[in-house]
This record gives C-alpha cells, sequence and structure tokens, in this order.
C-alpha cells in the first residue's frame, strides 16, 4: 500500500494515482510508480501542453517524420535529409552551469544521431540576468564554457544562436540548444522494438545514481527549498559520446539493427518502454545485467538514473555479434540485457523476482491530458499606455548606450568559445543573421537561425510567438535561404496558472498562424514549464529554430557591406512602432507598450523580394532590421563589413526621430547594392508590391543618418566598432 | 605520392583533413585507426585535430600510446614527413617527436577564430611554397595552444631555426597582442631538428577553400606535394 | 601559513577523467590499478591569520569558490 | 592499497588558474588568502601488489602518464 505523502512526492496528484491503479488493476510497487511518476511527469507526458500544440501545422510535401519521434526529419533533395529538434536544460543548468549545459548539448546530440543522421552543426540559445550581478556572469560563464566543453570535443560546429539579457532570467537561466544532422534517405532510425526474440542492447556508459528524478525535477518551480531539493547532477563525458556517436553510426550504415533510442531524461524506463509501445510490442529485460557504476543499486535506482551517454539498441537476432564487435572496436560494450517480447508488458526482472509488469501502454500513453484554465494577465492592462517620451538630448550617446546593452553587444566572447569551423562546411561565420553550412558534394547550403523575443512575447504573446516564426524566416531570407522546416522550444512559467497558460495557448496560436503563413511545417520541438524563482516567473520565451535551404551557395549573401559607394535600400515601410523595443529599454528602463504589430502577408512579400533580388545576383548584402531599430541595423552592416565601411543615410519619413532610428517595425530588410541595379530593384519592388527606397550610399569611416534637415546620428565607425565589441569582454572584467 | 592521416577514437579533423587532400588537391589519401600496426607505405602522415581521448588528462597525452604511435614514431625517425595539427601537434610533443609541451591558453578560454602566422622559416619541406616574413590568415580551435618550453629548450629552438610559424599581427608584427594564446616566442609551429617533422596549432585543412574564408593554408600541403614530387 | 585543499568529484559521481586514465594504464600493462579518480588540489598561502580563522575560512572558500558542493566534495590540512 | 599522487606545475611554470582564483578570493574579501597554485590529484586504487612494487610503478606511472615533466612535477604518498 502506497502512503500519499509518497504519491505526494512523486509529483502525481491522488487522482493520477487511482488512474494508474485502474490501468495496471492493482496497486503499484514503488518501482512501479517511480516508472510512472517519470512517464506522467510534465516534461515527460506534455499533458498541461498537449491540447495546445495540436493547433500547430506539422505537415507538408518534405516532412518525412514530424513531432513524436526524437527528431524531426525532412527531406532535401539528392537523396539525403536532414534531422533536427531543440531541447531545453534550463533547470539543470540553473544548479550547475557548466554540467548542465554541457549535459544538454550530449542529449540534443542523442536525439539527432539515435535516428541515423550525422549531426553538422549546434546553435544555442540563451537567456541570462543582467551581467551587473556576478551570480548570473558565473552562470553565464559556465553555460558557455559547458556548451563549448562538450560541443568542441565531439567535433561538431556550435555555428551561431542568440544571447538575451532581461532580469527576469536572473536566477533561473535559459539554455535551449539546437541540434542538425545530415542523413541518407533510406538509413534513417526509430525508436522501435520489433520482433518478439529480437536482442535489447545496452551500450554506452554504466547507469549510476545520476539524476535520478531529473526529469520530475524539470516539472518543479524552484523555491527556497531548492537546497534540499537538490539532486545528483550529471557530469558529462564527451568523449564517450563521441565513441558512442560513431559506433551507432557504424551499426546502422551497415544495417545490423532493428532500433534504437537514447536514453535521455527518464532513461532506461522511457527507452524500453517507448521503444515497446511504438511497434506495439513488449519488451523483458533483467536488471543484473545492466551494467552498473555503484554498488548496491536499487531496481527502482536503475530503472529511474539518467545516466548521460547511454543509448538502447534492438539488434536483429543473428547480427548481435556483429554489432558487438563495432562496439568494441570503438572501445565500448553492447550488452544484452532482454529480448523484445509478443504482448504489451513492460517486464523488468532482478535477481531473479519480476519487479515491474505493467503495459507499456498505461506509462508512455495514457497518461492524463489536461486542458488547464487560462486566462489574460491582469498585468497587461498596464502595459498599454506609453506616457510622452523625453527626446533623447544626445542621439549619438543613445545609439552607444544600445550598442553596449549586452543583449545587442558582440557575442564574439561566446562564440570564439566555441570551434564553430570544424568539419570546414561553416560558410558564415557566427555573427551573421543566420548561420550557412555547406552540404559537401552538392550546390547547397543549409541556413539555420534561432529566434525569440521575450519582450514582445511578454507584452503580447501572439505577436511575439507570429513574429518569432517571421523574423527567424526574414533572418533566412537575408541569406537567400528559402524556409523548410521548424523546431521549437517553449519555456514558461508554471502552466497551473492561468495567466501563464494564456501566455501559452496565445503563443502557440500565434506561432501556428505565422507558419501557416509561410507554408512551413514544425517538425518537432520541446516544452519547458515551471521556469520560476520564488513564484516569479520568467517572461513567456517561444524560441523558434527554422531551417532554410540555398539552392546555389554561390549566390548567397552576408549583413556586412561589401563596398564602398553602394547604393543603401530600405525594403519595406518605416512605421511610428516605438512599444516593447530594446530602445525603450535601454534608454528609460521601460518594458511597456504595444510591441511592433505584423502583416504576415506583407512580411512575405518583403522576403520574397529579398530572395528573388538575391537570386538574380543583384545584392551585396542584406541584414533585416530588428532589437534597435534602422540605426543600429546600419551600425552592425558597418561592423559586419571587412573593411569596416561606414555610410551616408538620409531618412525623410514623418515620425519622431527616436522611434525612427530604433523603433522596431517589422517587414524590414536594409539591403545594398551596386547602384547601377537601382531602376531593376526599384522596378521588381514595383512588380512585387514592396515599398522600396534608396536611403543612403555606403562609404567613409562614420556614419551619419540624416532626418528631414537634421543629422541625428554622426558617429565614427571605428569607436562605435569598439564599444560594441568590447561589452561583454568588459563586463566580465570586473570581479 | 600517399598521404595517410591517423583516427584516434577522438579525433575530429581526420575528415576535414582527408576532404582538403582528395577534393582540393585530388592526393591518394588513406586512414591509419590507431589500433593497427599498418602504415599502409604512406609518404606522409598527418595527425589531425581533435580530442584523441577527449583530451581528458592532457591533450594528446593518452593518445601517444597506441599501438599506431609506435610506426609512426619509427617512420619519422626513418626522415618520414610527419605533420601534427592542433592535437596532432599536442600529441608530437607528448610523444616527444617535438620538443616543449602546451598549456591553457593565457585568457583560460577555449579560443576558435582566424590568427595570422608568419613563416619563419622557408626551408622546410612544409613552408617552400612561401615566403619568410609572408603573413597567412588561418584558423586556430583549442584550449591549450599556449606552447611553454624551458629557456634553454626555447634557445635551442631559436639557434637551430626550428620556429616555423610565429603568431602575428596582420601586418606581420610580433607582439602580446598578436599573441592569442600567450606562447613563448609567440610560437604557432615548429619542426624538429632533422626538419621532417613538423607541429602546428593552427588549422590549414579549414583555410584551404575560398568559400571557408582563406585559402593561404594550401600552401602548407602544395609545399609537402611539391617535396615529395 | 599554507594550505592543502583536495577536490574530488563526490564517490556517486561520474569521473571520466579518472575512467580515462584508468582505461590507459589498463592498456599499458598497468593490470594491478583498480581504479583511479581524479581531482584537483589548490596550495593557498595565507599570511597574518589565526588558525582558528583559517578552521573557519577554508571551508568557506572551498565551498564557495574551489569546490562545487552540488557535484564535489573537498578535504583539507595544513600543511606548515 | 590506495596512493594518492599530488601533480602540479614547476615552480618556473606560471599557473594561471591558481592566479584566477586567487584574483576571485581577493574580490570576495579574502585578502590574506597570498598565493594560490592548482595542480591534480590522482588517487589510485592498487590491488595485489607488494610494497616494493608499488615504490617503483608510481613513480613510472606518474613520469610516464600522470604528469609532463617539461611543465610538473609530482609527489606521492600512501594513503592506506
Ligand atoms: N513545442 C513543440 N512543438 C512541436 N512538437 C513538440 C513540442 N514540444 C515537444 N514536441 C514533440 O513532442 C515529442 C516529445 O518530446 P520530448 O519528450 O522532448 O522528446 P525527447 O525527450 O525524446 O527528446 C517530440 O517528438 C517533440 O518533437
Ligand atoms: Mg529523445
Amino acid at each position: 500500500m502506497i502512503e500519499k505523502k509518497i504519491i505526494k512526492e512523486h509529483g502525481l496528484t491522488e487522482q493520477e494515482y487511482e488512474k494508474i491503479v485502474e490501468l495496471i488493476g492493482r496497486e503499484p510497487n514503488l518501482t512501479e510508480l517511480g516508472i510512472f511518476s517519470l512517464m506522467w511527469s510534465e516534461h515527460c507526458s506534455y499533458k498541461s501542453s498537449k491540447i495546445h500544440l495540436k493547433k500547430l501545422p506539422t505537415s507538408g510535401e518534405n516532412v518525412i517524420q514530424g513531432p513524436g519521434e526524437n527528431a524531426g526529419i525532412m527531406d532535401i533533395g539528392d537523396g539525403l535529409a536532414i534531422v533536427f529538434k531543440i531541447e531545453s536544460h534550463n533547470h539543470p543548468s540553473f544548479i550547475e552551469p557548466y554540467q548542465g549545459a554541457a549535459t544538454g548539448v550530449g542529449g540534443i546530440l542523442r536525439d539527432i544521431f539515435t535516428m541515423g543522421a550525422r549531426p553538422i552543426a549546434l546553435m544555442d540559445s540563451l537567456r541570462f540576468g543582467p551581467l551587473s550581478q556576478a551570480h548570473n556572469k558565473s552562470i553565464m560563464e559556465g553555460v558557455v564554457s559547458g556548451i563549448a566543453g562538450y560541443g568542441n570535443s565531439i567535433g561538431i560546429p556550435t555555428v551561431g544562436g542568440e544571447i538575451y539579457f532581461n532580469k527576469c532570467y536572473s536566477p533561473n537561466p535559459l539554455v535551449n540548444v539546437f541540434c542538425i544532422g545530415l542523413a541518407r534517405k533510406e538509413k534513417i532510425f526509430y525508436a522501435k522494438a520489433e520482433g518478439a526474440g529480437n536482442s535489447v542492447l545496452y551500450v554506452g556508459s554504466k547507469t549510476g545514481r545520476d539524476g535520478i528524478h531529473g526529469a520530475t525535477m524539470a516539472s518543479a518551480e524552484f523555491d527556497e527549498d531548492l537546497e534540499k531539493k537538490r539532486p545528483n547532477v550529471q557530469v558529462g563525458d564527451p568523449f564517450k559520446e563521441k565513441l558512442l556517436l560513431e559506433a551507432c553510426l557504424e551499426v546502422m550504415d551497415k544495417d545490423l539493427i532493428v532500433g534504437i533510442q537514447d536514453m535521455g531524461a527518464a532513461g532506461l524506463t522511457c527507452s524500453t518502454s517507448e521503444m515497446a509501445s511504438n511497434s506495439g510490442s513488449g519488451i523483458a529485460i533483467n536488471l543484473d545485467l545492466v551494467p552498473q557504476r555503484e554498488e548496491g543499486m536499487t531496481p527502482y535506482e536503475i530503472m529511474l538514473s539518467e545516466s548521460q551517454e547511454r543509448m538502447l539498441i534492438v539488434a536483429k537476432r543473428d547480427k548481435v555479434q556483429a554489432v558487438q564487435e563495432i562496439f568494441e572496436k570503438w572501445d565500448l560494450e553492447a550488452i544484452h540485457i532482454g529480448q523484445v517480447t509478443d504482448g504489451d508488458k513492460l517486464k523488468v526482472e532482478a535477481n531473479g523476482q519480476e519487479v515491474v509488469n505493467i503495459p507499456v501502454d498505461s506509462i508512455v500513453n495514457l497518461c492524463p491530458v489536461y486542458d488547464r484554465p487560462f486566462e489574460r494577465p491582469a498585468y497587461l492592462d498596464k502595459l498599454d499606455q506609453l506616457d510622452s517620451l523625453p527626446l533623447p538630448e544626445n542621439l549619438n550617446q543613445t545609439l552607444l548606450d544600445l550598442l553596449t546593452d549586452p543583449t545587442q553587444a558582440d557575442k564574439e566572447w561566446v562564440f570564439r568559445q566555441y570551434d564553430h569551423m570544424v568539419q570546414t562546411n561553416t560558410a558564415l561565420l557566427p555573427g551573421a543573421d543566420a548561420s550557412v553550412i555547406r552540404i559537401k558534394g552538392t550546390k547547397k547550403a543549409l541556413a539555420t537561425t534561432l529566434d525569440g523575443n521575450p519582450l514582445y512575447s511578454y507584452l503580447d504573446p501572439k505577436s511575439g510567438g507570429k513574429i518569432a516564426v517571421a523574423e527567424a524566416c526574414r533572418n533566412l531570407s537575408c541569406v537567400g535561404a528559402y524556409p523548410i522546416g521548424v523546431t521549437n522550444c517553449l519555456n514558461f512559467g508554471n502552466p497551473e496558472k492561468p495567466e501563464i497558460m494564456w501566455q501559452f495557448k496565445e503563443i502557440v496560436e500565434g506561432i501556428s498562424e505565422a507558419c501557416l503563413a509561410f507554408d512551413i511545417p514544425i517538425t518537432g520541438g520541446n516544452v519547458s514549464f515551471y521556469n520560476e524563482t520564488d513564484g516569479k516567473p520568467i517572461h513567456p520565451t517561444p524560441v523558434l529554430g527554422i531551417v532554410g535551404i540555398i539552392p546555389d551557395l554561390d549566390k548567397s549573401i552576408g549583413p556586412g557591406f561589401i563596398d564602398n559607394g553602394e547604393a543603401i535600400f530600405l525594403l519595406g515601410n518605416n512605421r511610428d512602432e516605438i512599444g516593447g523595443t530594446a530602445y525603450l529599454k535601454s534608454q528609460f528602463q521601460m518594458e511597456k507598450g504595444r510591441p511592433p504589430q505584423i502583416d504576415l502577408e506583407e512580411e512575405k512579400r518583403v522576403q520574397n523580394l529579398c530572395l528573388e533580388a538575391i537570386d538574380d545576383g543583384l545584392l551585396s548584402s542584406a541584414h533585416d532590421i530588428s532589437e534597435g531599430g534602422l540605426a543600429l541595423c546600419l551600425f552592425e552592416c558597418a561592423f559586419l563589413s571587412a573593411k569596416k565601411i561606414g555610410c551616408v543615410v538620409h531618412l525623410s519619413d514623418n515620425i519622431r526621430s527616436d522611434s525612427l532610428l530604433f523603433g522596431e517595425t517589422q517587414s524590414r530588410i536594409l539591403v545594398t547594392a551596386p547602384s547601377h541595379h537601382l531602376s531593376r530593384i526599384l522596378n521588381l519592388a514595383k512588380e512585387r508590391g514592396v515599398f522600396a527606397k534608396k536611403i543612403g550610399e555606403t562609404g567613409g569611416a562614420k556614419i551619419e543618418i540624416g532626418h528631414q534637415n537634421k543629422t541625428l546620428i554622426d558617429l565614427d565607425v571605428q569607436t562605435a566598432f569598439q564599444a560594441w565589441k568590447q561589452a561583454i569582454p568588459e563586463s566580465f572584467k570586473i570581479r | 605520392m600517399k598521404f595517410g592521416i591517423v583516427i584516434f577514437p577522438g579525433s575530429n579533423c581526420d575528415y576535414d583533413t582527408f576532404n582538403v587532400l582528395r577534393d582540393v588537391f585530388h592526393m591518394e589519401t588513406v586512414f591509419l585507426w590507431h589500433k593497427d600496426h599498418n602504415i599502409k607505405d604512406v609518404d606522409c602522415i598527418i595527425l589531425p585535430g581533435g580530442f584523441s581521448y577527449g583530451d581528458y588528462l592532457r591533450s594528446g597525452a593518452i593518445a601517444r600510446f597506441s599501438p599506431l604511435m609506435q610506426e609512426v614514431k619509427e617512420f619519422a625517425m626513418k626522415g618520414g614527413l610527419v605533420l601534427g595539427i592542433c592535437n596532432g601537434f599536442q600529441v608530437l610533443l607528448e610523444l616527444g617527436l617535438l620538443p616543449g609541451a602546451m598549456l591553457r591558453n593565457k585568457n583560460l578560454k577555449f579560443l576558435c577564430q582566424h590568427v595570422h602566422i608568419r613563416i619563419e622559416e622557408k626551408k622546410t619541406p612544409f613552408t617552400k611554397r612561401g615566403e619568410k616574413g609572408q603573413v597567412l590568415r588561418i584558423p586556430i580551435a583549442h584550449f591549450d595552444g599556449n606552447y611553454y618550453d624551458s629557456e634553454e629548450g626555447i634557445e635551442t629552438l631559436i639557434e637551430n631555426n626550428q620556429i616555423v610559424f610565429r603568431y602575428s599581427e596582420h601586418n606581420g608584427l610580433i607582439s602580446d597582442k598578436g599573441n592569442v594564446n600567450g606562447s613563448k616566442e609567440s610560437v604557432a609551429g615548429i619542426i624538429n631538428k632533422a626538419g621532417n617533422v613538423m607541429g602546428m596549432m593552427p588549422h590549414p585543412e579549414r583555410a584551404s577553400e575560398a568559400i571557408l574564408g582563406s585559402e593561404d593554408g594550401k600552401i602548407i600541403f602544395q609545399s609537402i606535394i611539391d617535396w615529395l614530387a | 601559513m599554507k594550505v592543502r585543499v583536495l577536490v574530488s568529484f563526490k564517490d556517486s559521481v561520474l569521473d571520466p577523467q579518472g575512467q580515462t586514465v584508468k582505461n590507459a594504464l589498463h592498456t599499458l600493462g598497468y593490470k594491478n590499478i583498480s581504479d583511479v579518480r581524479q581531482g584537483k588540489v589548490f596550495e593557498v598561502d595565507i599570511t597574518d591569520m589565526s588558525d582558528a580563522d583559517i578552521e573557519k575560512i577554508i571551508p568557506e572558500i572551498s565551498n564557495k569558490v574551489l569546490a562545487n558542493p552540488i557535484i564535489e566534495k573537498f578535504t583539507w590540512e595544513i600543511l606548515e
């Protein structure tokens, strides 16, 4: 008889417990209860998010695998498929920044290579509290070196990412990691356990008492009890993972296995039951055969352990030895721990006794699904009005402040710790709008980007969701890539609070609407709830990872000015939209106002124009206008130009000058072209129904922005560049 | 002419190097597995970058015990050309084929970026296509690239003209600013006394195609090919 | 005064470095080596401080800076 | 048998990690800490070996594997 207290400690409600009893027809024993508690945790079951996630569009002609597997898969032609996914590792990184982030990388890599793909790039989306506080600095330092330590060692380039700073992430950071891999279409593998009698093999690291309750922890809000709950955080072993990667890809290449699944959150429990459930079979394992790192581990501990760098393989009966030989070549063991069975049960044996006997379906598929109540948060009523703001006296200074705000400042301090060039495919280095990865043996390249503005999402969740998609696509358009598929990581507070649930619902609807407009399917993602500290939630933070294809890499362009004397064009309209901007936050410490609104049809026209002009070879550079507005965009184009070329720009719009410079109106791209392309570009824009205008010329060592008859900005590129470049390193020098 | 690229379990620039030799230079290139005793009659052995054994103890420390390394040592003793890139350089140091040792980068962080290196010696099989004083732009990607040797060790290197590359500024100036990782004498690459074994921290295979932003690394491969021809 | 602080992973935490060293030693033929654990050692010089204060301060800095109490443990001794 | 091997940089080699720790401690107000040097510690378990053999083998593996004599020195002691 299991006590109520124990049920509660396992994060299950009494109703959930009753349902368990009903499903298995008796009271579970403790090990079985542990199994349910893991698999029915928010993290594994998506019980609060499922009904909303259903609204996301997931189909498309090139989709080979949508949500539901370890990662999404899309056909990219030439017999190749891409496999990609994003995962969060927020809670572990909060507790132990280095190992938390490192094992996050390890986990997402396994999600990719478990499907038969060789990982070709990583990206990271990070959110920290302000660097003025020492503990945020040390969290950031740990997270960045953890990602570097793991990814660099395995030889997967970390080609890009994004970082925002906001006090809502202090001290609860967000660490989302994206990975993309490349597979031959006929060599894709799934988490299948087919064919009764086939062998279940355990490969990789030994099982220890790591992170027992890690998955349930990821579903519990942090509070002052944190100290007591502090679990045993896993330590990553990237070298072991590299061996595992090579060995797994080799057995897959030689067609020796039936199915394979990584042991991530919920370890042995999740991998055995999911593989069986996916194939409508049963599975039986003997825990005495499981390699163990520590003595005296109980069945409960072995089943719930989250030790890293482990995989479960179902091998064809007559191929077990061949599999074992390959693992031996890589100094690993593939150990037979059980077999696939007829029926539908997960049966676990230890010390000659049956310790678990439950239907796989009950743990994998029959967790209750909740339609949690939602309600528009009251805070929104207060945020909408902006009282009239004074115009800054010195706009040059305002611009420098914006440039040196860590959210806008140069991130080289971060990405130079990442090996972003290994595999020799990185055609556009970090710092640009999107990352460009060539596909050897073809003319093509992939472009990838991560995006999600937490401020917009906080102020207007639905727009935030839409803009995240639109902006990610815009980033791809700027390098000449056509968006093809989406993955997303949704980071939120406690879903049991109606306001949080409302934010969630709105954002999912916004994402959905935008994906439909762009006609791009969502192939997977991740939801991270309970990002709260002492009851204070983070801003709702959707992170969109979008992948695009560049048909001909030779035509791709970057954001930096290429040459002196080129024409600068603005594609899209300037509007008076100042709410939710980085400018308000940096200049007035305000997180207020209505964030920019987006017309998805207009957005598409602008992006298509940009893509067409790149394809026609008309453009030299393209950069999208986002945080910091038009002014910041111009400076970035100068900073990212090899020769640090400046420009002179003149604007005539009837808009308040700060709003014109720093407003974040959507659907705008700044492009440059040789002047003799002027009429072709303007004509093309007209034909495509896009407002386009020449606003200036590149050249010189300064950036000058004039408005009507006034000079608003007049700054030396080098001065601004040094300030921008030094901002983050400087904040780490001060201890 | 045949090139052999060594694969340790944690090598990760093995294929990058292979691709450059095969696709850019059209050379016959084979892989050499660390557990084998066979160097397959190659004319030049390259120890590629990566984390041979996770670099857990010290970079390159454990790789030197691989069975293949005994063969590589013999090959080198007989005058065969051996090039160690990044982790390969670290292995050559641990193996004792090259003098000195690597410390952590001076800023205690992993560094991945393009750097400038100046060719100090043209009369080697690895640089004969370049010019003394020529500045190359090539990426580095390492945590332990801060070259160290005792005062006497460094003097010997200088006396015997064994420093092949130095980190520099873009104009070739040797300075603290250009010396990104804090190496003694700004050492980016050295050669043994016999002149057939070279180690360098920068990755020439990452700078051998225009699409990757630099082709300066080709000088090194082309020099080897010329030398062997 | 010189104090030595030894920091290592808690017993239940995986120690990949130690394992790799052990494997290397086995390959070299040192089969009698049944386990290796790798940790860090800090030699800390302290000036002008009473023994009582040292007793107080060393655990403090070990917990805060030298070790990460979530995964590591430490011991210390006064050398001289 | 348990043996502890301590490996640290030779005095002539700079120890930036130790310096960083020292600086961090100073920032936290521990001004009496005049120096910190950081090294590695290995705890090696050995089975079935005579004391004489241990005396021989430990310096051997330390020189060959655990430490790089160009930059590092080592000491060792039998723990139990
Ligand atoms: N925000 C989301 N959008 C679309 N699919 C999602 C989202 N979150 C999770 N999913 C899908 O739900 C499934 C389960 O996710 P998860 O438990 O994170 O997988 P795993 O732990 O095996 O990596 C995956 O197929 C994932 O792609
Ligand atoms: Mg998975």
